[in-house]
């Protein structure tokens, strides 16, 4: 005899829509035309800040680097609902979100420009670097999330990662560690619909990615990846909820990469234009705009504004960037452990006496 | 006949197997459409279908994994790990499965696959992406580890590497994916594993080396030459098993020996190279051996990697070193 | 605006119940009774030879022995589904299973016995052997069946793991390849409550271990992995859709380690022998016989002929094993590859030269 | 005082950091009311309560990320890793995390972890339960491998490794763990990482061992003593980063030097220690060095594991073909 034991769904969140109506109701903090103005200002600075990058890279003044075009939504409706204790686990893109947490745009260019200390955020001292390997830097989030459940502390971790990146095994263990220790922790999956070249139906038959959750007995829950208002709103429910000891949660933000994988990418190669151009139609900066222009908050003028501040801004960090040295030789050396092994030191005086700069950095 | 490139010769010998074999079958992470972010499968999957080049999840244990289970049944997977630094979730499965499932099966069952990933630095990649670890798969048991170092070498060691009937870890210095160019006939002939190549005689001294190191290996060689001093030098080509037979001739006639590769030099394989030259051959030494490698460190992000990897000057005072005894 | 997106459920299956009452309607195979019979037979010889090799153990014949006690249904439900043409990776507990296959109980004791040629099965030449990494098989069943795919045969692979295994990211990974790919193959969670010494709860969060399932967009469903009736249906029905392209299928049978988890191990020292108690009132072969005896197919005498006859069976593999010698020093390199490299030779000489035996095994 | 035997020590050490620093949590497969499968964590669950020693779910990789998201804020996990053939999973998280995570933040983060691990041959356990691999992990930047061969080192380099600002992987020969019972008094006292241990001097033939093969070592040594052969002992301890200046002092006393390890011999730490020394103490070598070792081969399951791993007898006959010369 067959009995059903076990239920589930998996709901989807929209309340800006991509003509910038809203559906359903404001969240709280949404109805502050300034919290609104903050956000749209946020993801405008992310965009302008990735277009400088590309063309940085493109002019030979920075490495490979990982456009965040279109995810601008999900990156800072994700860091703006976190609060400054807690600790963000990123992958490589996160940009928008890691500004909201007091990372430096020149930390970015000096992490794809080839230099170790981009990783050395003066702001989130106690974030996560930048996270190449696929989906570790979820098991790194779990960690610190169950440091903060021994000591009792009121802070969450969140670990974001791709639709490609769902496919690792290191993300299904962590969201199993989170469930079944209750952790203090939120994984966001950014469901950009591409994995490089490869779409998501090639990467699962998941109808959805929120309900990987449910394979760790916790809460999963689809959002609208390019609408602000939802995704921080079910950012910080869920924050909420894993500081006050509720437990882990998995939230889908269903969005798109609007451009290519990185700057060593060539998208026209696999994906279809019209694909892309339908993609542009729901973009999240778009709508954000429109809400508030229909709510009297915004203008050309602010916007011309807003435009002139992020130019400028980026320009102080490209500069900033461009007049740095690189590291001594002896930086490889540096930090490799607390104090350098004996055994260690033949070779770091190799180093300097072979440095290609000639001790000019 | 138009010259190719290393890159041209690893996807020549693809489509050689995939057209001769139909076991064979290639598998990754982009080497579909994309062709692999290098184009080492560019067009593959165009030619021979969605079945036979495969685009896979992201998840690179799972695709030695599957491969390990493809080959039990009588395939041949040739499988992409899209950089070396990426390889280690599909340790465990080259280490508990690949290299052992014929032995622990006593023949029952074999598993001839392919492990392919592009490695090393020097083409100014992000983090993780100029990795050179093919020490810790030198010392895995029943795995071969191969290096091609020029266009045809990719191609004869690659055919011989799909064809061979156990797993082969299949490394590609990406650094000289397309430095040169070379004639190589689409033959289908394999060259031999388990030998090494001597790419330039010399009675001077024995310089082994294998991968990108190989250029910097010649050019050094070739610098010295004007000096009078003659290097003969080495391409390992199959890191593990080691042809070290090649190696004692060599250092029987040199009485000298450098070693140079770009991973970390603890427990590097240049370590087993010095160690076996120095229980077999010691008599035959005239001066201390010299390895020159990376350090022991992270491999730096690209603004200091030049500093990491050996250069021409360190390659040519080491040997020159091992002369002024 | 929320909106559900996808519901799922998960279903629980059970035929016989644990006093051998039939609940719901009786599959087709097992309408007849001498299917049934063969089922029992099967089991009853593996139990028999579980007493015997867990004696071995403790009287110095055989190492460490991972014993099936409780697990009878589960294994024989699962093996008796699978065709002969079928791939089977078990993990190093599943003896009803593989004995269904072909897999002769000297097979097993060599194995644990600390002999290789354990894993030489003469019966199901394409099963994978013993696999102690855990979850690491279930890669090797989703590999075998790509092949299987792809050369367009009609067969499937099953692979079985334990309610431990499925923290492993291996395990995730091949259920989701095995969707993403519509894939001929079936995983066969034996959820026996504990993994060594650690109970389900802290494994997992997850309510259901069939769940899990929907993580890779595929079907998952529980059993009473006690009640061998409903196992061997949901198997052959799991299989037979895999085998006809109609993708894979998780199976959780819900079932109890009577025993220690290897002859290494006391249980003793974690868990409580009420819980045990209770989970013997539960077992799977007493349900079975009931039910035999119910419909009048079974009675004592046949029962004492069984058990007779599977004691004789258990000793002829006994003496087997006992009589086989070990390998000689030169099997340690004999398959290590194809041809032995040159490079080996010499170390072969060595192993020669400083044989323990003297020669003589 | 009575004695204890080395996984005692072990036991004893992680007491004594569990009550003297709130940071440390000891974690893994088993470790909590079942005390660990061979019982080095017996007791500590009881006494610390689940919040200290933890059991996780089952898997390694987890249980490594996890330590390293633990480690970076600040606590001292000591995970278990319930055999050595169960490690791989956990390889990713050591060599692209633990040992660069301080690095690649140039300070910032680091990652004092201690990743503890059974490891070796010769107890008649099951398949992959006798692996020796610590030549991987040497090999990685960034990471201490540490092996203790006694009671008293058991828990002087725990202590240390615990301590230690960095990532260790600790690996405990079991075929000892039960072995020799020594007076150690828990006291706190650490032992100092990155150095060799002598445990026997003598001036005829050094031999440098890890492990469970110090005791066969030992044997042989003193077996050695009444053909009149003396034997120094070195016993390596921190297998990376290497001491090598003892070993060279040894070999400059002795002039010959024997290996010994149970790991397969092909890039096996040997391998470097060889090397080193054939680089700096070339002129010091009266004989060739000899490698006593595990086989490249699987190790064999136990009816010919014996067979595998090196013998007294093995050894011996090594160190007099060293004095042959
Ligand atoms: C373990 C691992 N494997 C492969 C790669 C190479 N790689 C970098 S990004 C990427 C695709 C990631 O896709 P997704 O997770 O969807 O994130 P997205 O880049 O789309 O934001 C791959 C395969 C990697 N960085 N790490
Ligand atoms: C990768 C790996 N880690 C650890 C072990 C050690 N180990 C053997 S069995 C076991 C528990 C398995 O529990 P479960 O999956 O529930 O299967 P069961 O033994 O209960 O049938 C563990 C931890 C192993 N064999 N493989
Ligand atoms: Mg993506
Ligand atoms: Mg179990």
């Amino acid at each position: 005899m067959k009995k059903t034991v076990a239920e589930y769904h998996i709901d989807y969140l929209q309340i800006l829509d991509p003509d910038g109506n809203v559906q359903g109701e404001l969240p709280a903090f949404a109805r502050y035309p300034h919290e609104l103005i903050n956000l749209y200002q946020r993801m405008t600075l992310t965009r302008v800040f990735d277009t400088k990058a590309i063309n940085l890279q493109r002019t030979g003044k920075l490495g490979t680097y990982a456009s965040s075009l279109g995810h601008e939504a999900a990156h800072v409706g994700m860091g703006s609902a976190m609060h400054e204790k807690d600790v963000f686990a990123p992958m490589y893109r996160e940009y928008g979100a890691q500004f909201c947490r007091g990372v430096k745009m020149s930390d970015v260019l000096m992490y794809w420009g080839g230099d170790e200390r981009g990783n050395n955020f003066a702001g989130p001292r106690q974030d996560f670097p930048w996270c190449v390997p696929i989906a570790t830097q979820c098991l790194h989030a779990a960690g610190a999330a169950m440091a903060m459940k021994l000591r009792g502390e009121k802070r969450c971790a969140v670990a974001s990662i791709g639709d490609g990146g769902t496919s690792e095994g290191a993300f299904y263990e962590a969201l199993n560690l989170a469930g079944a220790q209750q952790l203090p922790v939120v994984f966001v999956v950014v469901n950009n619909k591409w994995a490089i070249s490869v779409p998501l139906h090639l990467q699962t038959a998941a109808k959805t990615l929120a309900q990987k959750a449910i394979a760790a007995g916790i809460p999963g829950i689809q959002v609208d990846g390019n609408d602000v208002i939802a995704m921080r709103a079910t950012m910080e429910a869920a924050l909420e909820r894993a500081r006050n000891g509720g437990g882990p949660a998995l939230v889908e933000a269903v969005t798109y990469r609007l451009s290519d994988h990185t700057t060593a990418d060539d998208a026209t190669r696999y994906r279809p234009q019209e694909e892309v151009d339908e993609a542009w139609k729901v973009e999240p900066l778009e709508r954000t705009r429109s809400y508030l222009i229909s709510i009297g908050s915004w203008d050309d003028g602010k916007e011309q504004a807003l435009l002139a501040d992020c130019a400028r801004q980026v320009d102080e960090a490209v500069n900033e960037y461009l007049a740095t040295d690189r590291m001594p030789v002896t930086a490889m050396f540096d930090h490799m452990y607390e104090e350098l092994p004996e055994a260690m030191q033949d070779q770091r005086e190799t180093a300097i006496r072979y440095d290609r700069s000639g001790g000019h950095h | 006949m138009p010259g190719i490139a290393l890159i041209e010769g690893v996807t020549m010998a693809l489509a050689h197997e995939l057209s001769h074999d139909e076991s064979v079958v290639v598998l990754g992470e982009d080497v579909g459409v994309n062709g692999g972010v290098f184009r080492a499968t560019a067009g593959l999957q165009q030619r021979f279908g969605k079945e036979r080049v495969m685009d896979t999840p992201l998840a690179e244990g799972m695709i030695a994994g599957m491969s390990v289970g493809m080959a039990a049944q009588g395939m041949r997977p040739v499988a992409e790990m899209q950089f070396m630094g990426f390889i280690y979730p599909a340790v465990d499965q080259m280490i508990s499965h690949a290299g052992r499932l014929r032995h622990r099966t006593r023949g029952r069952l074999s598993c001839p696959m392919v492990l392919r990933a592009p490695y090393g630095g020097g083409i100014h990649a992000p983090e993780h992406h100029s990795e050179s670890t093919e020490a810790l798969f030198a010392h895995i048991p029943g795995v071969r580890v191969v290096i091609p170092s020029s266009p045809a070498r990719a191609y004869g060691l690659l055919l011989a590497a799909i064809r061979d009937p156990d797993p082969v870890v299949f490394l590609e210095p990406k650094r000289i994916y397309r430095l040169v160019k070379q004639e190589v006939e689409d033959d289908g002939v394999a060259l031999p594993l388990d030998v090494c190549y001597i790419l330039r005689e010399g009675d001077d001294v024995t310089v082994v080396t294998w991968g990108a190191m190989t250029h910097e290996t010649l050019k050094a060689a070739s610098e010295l030459e004007s000096d009078g001093i003659n290097c003969e030098v080495i391409d390992l080509a199959t890191i593990s098993p080691l042809d070290i037979e090649t190696i004692l001739e060599s250092v029987e006639k040199t009485g000298r020996l450098v070693i140079v590769h770009e991973a970390a030099r603890t427990c590097g394989v240049g370590a087993e190279i010095a160690a076996q030259v120095a229980e077999q051959a010691l008599y035959d030494l005239e001066a201390p051996i010299q390895r020159v490698t990376g350090y022991d460190t992270v491999m730096p992000l690209f603004r200091l990697e030049m500093e990491y990897l050996p250069s021409v000057a360190r390659i040519k005072d080491a040997v020159k070193v091992t002369l002024e005894e």
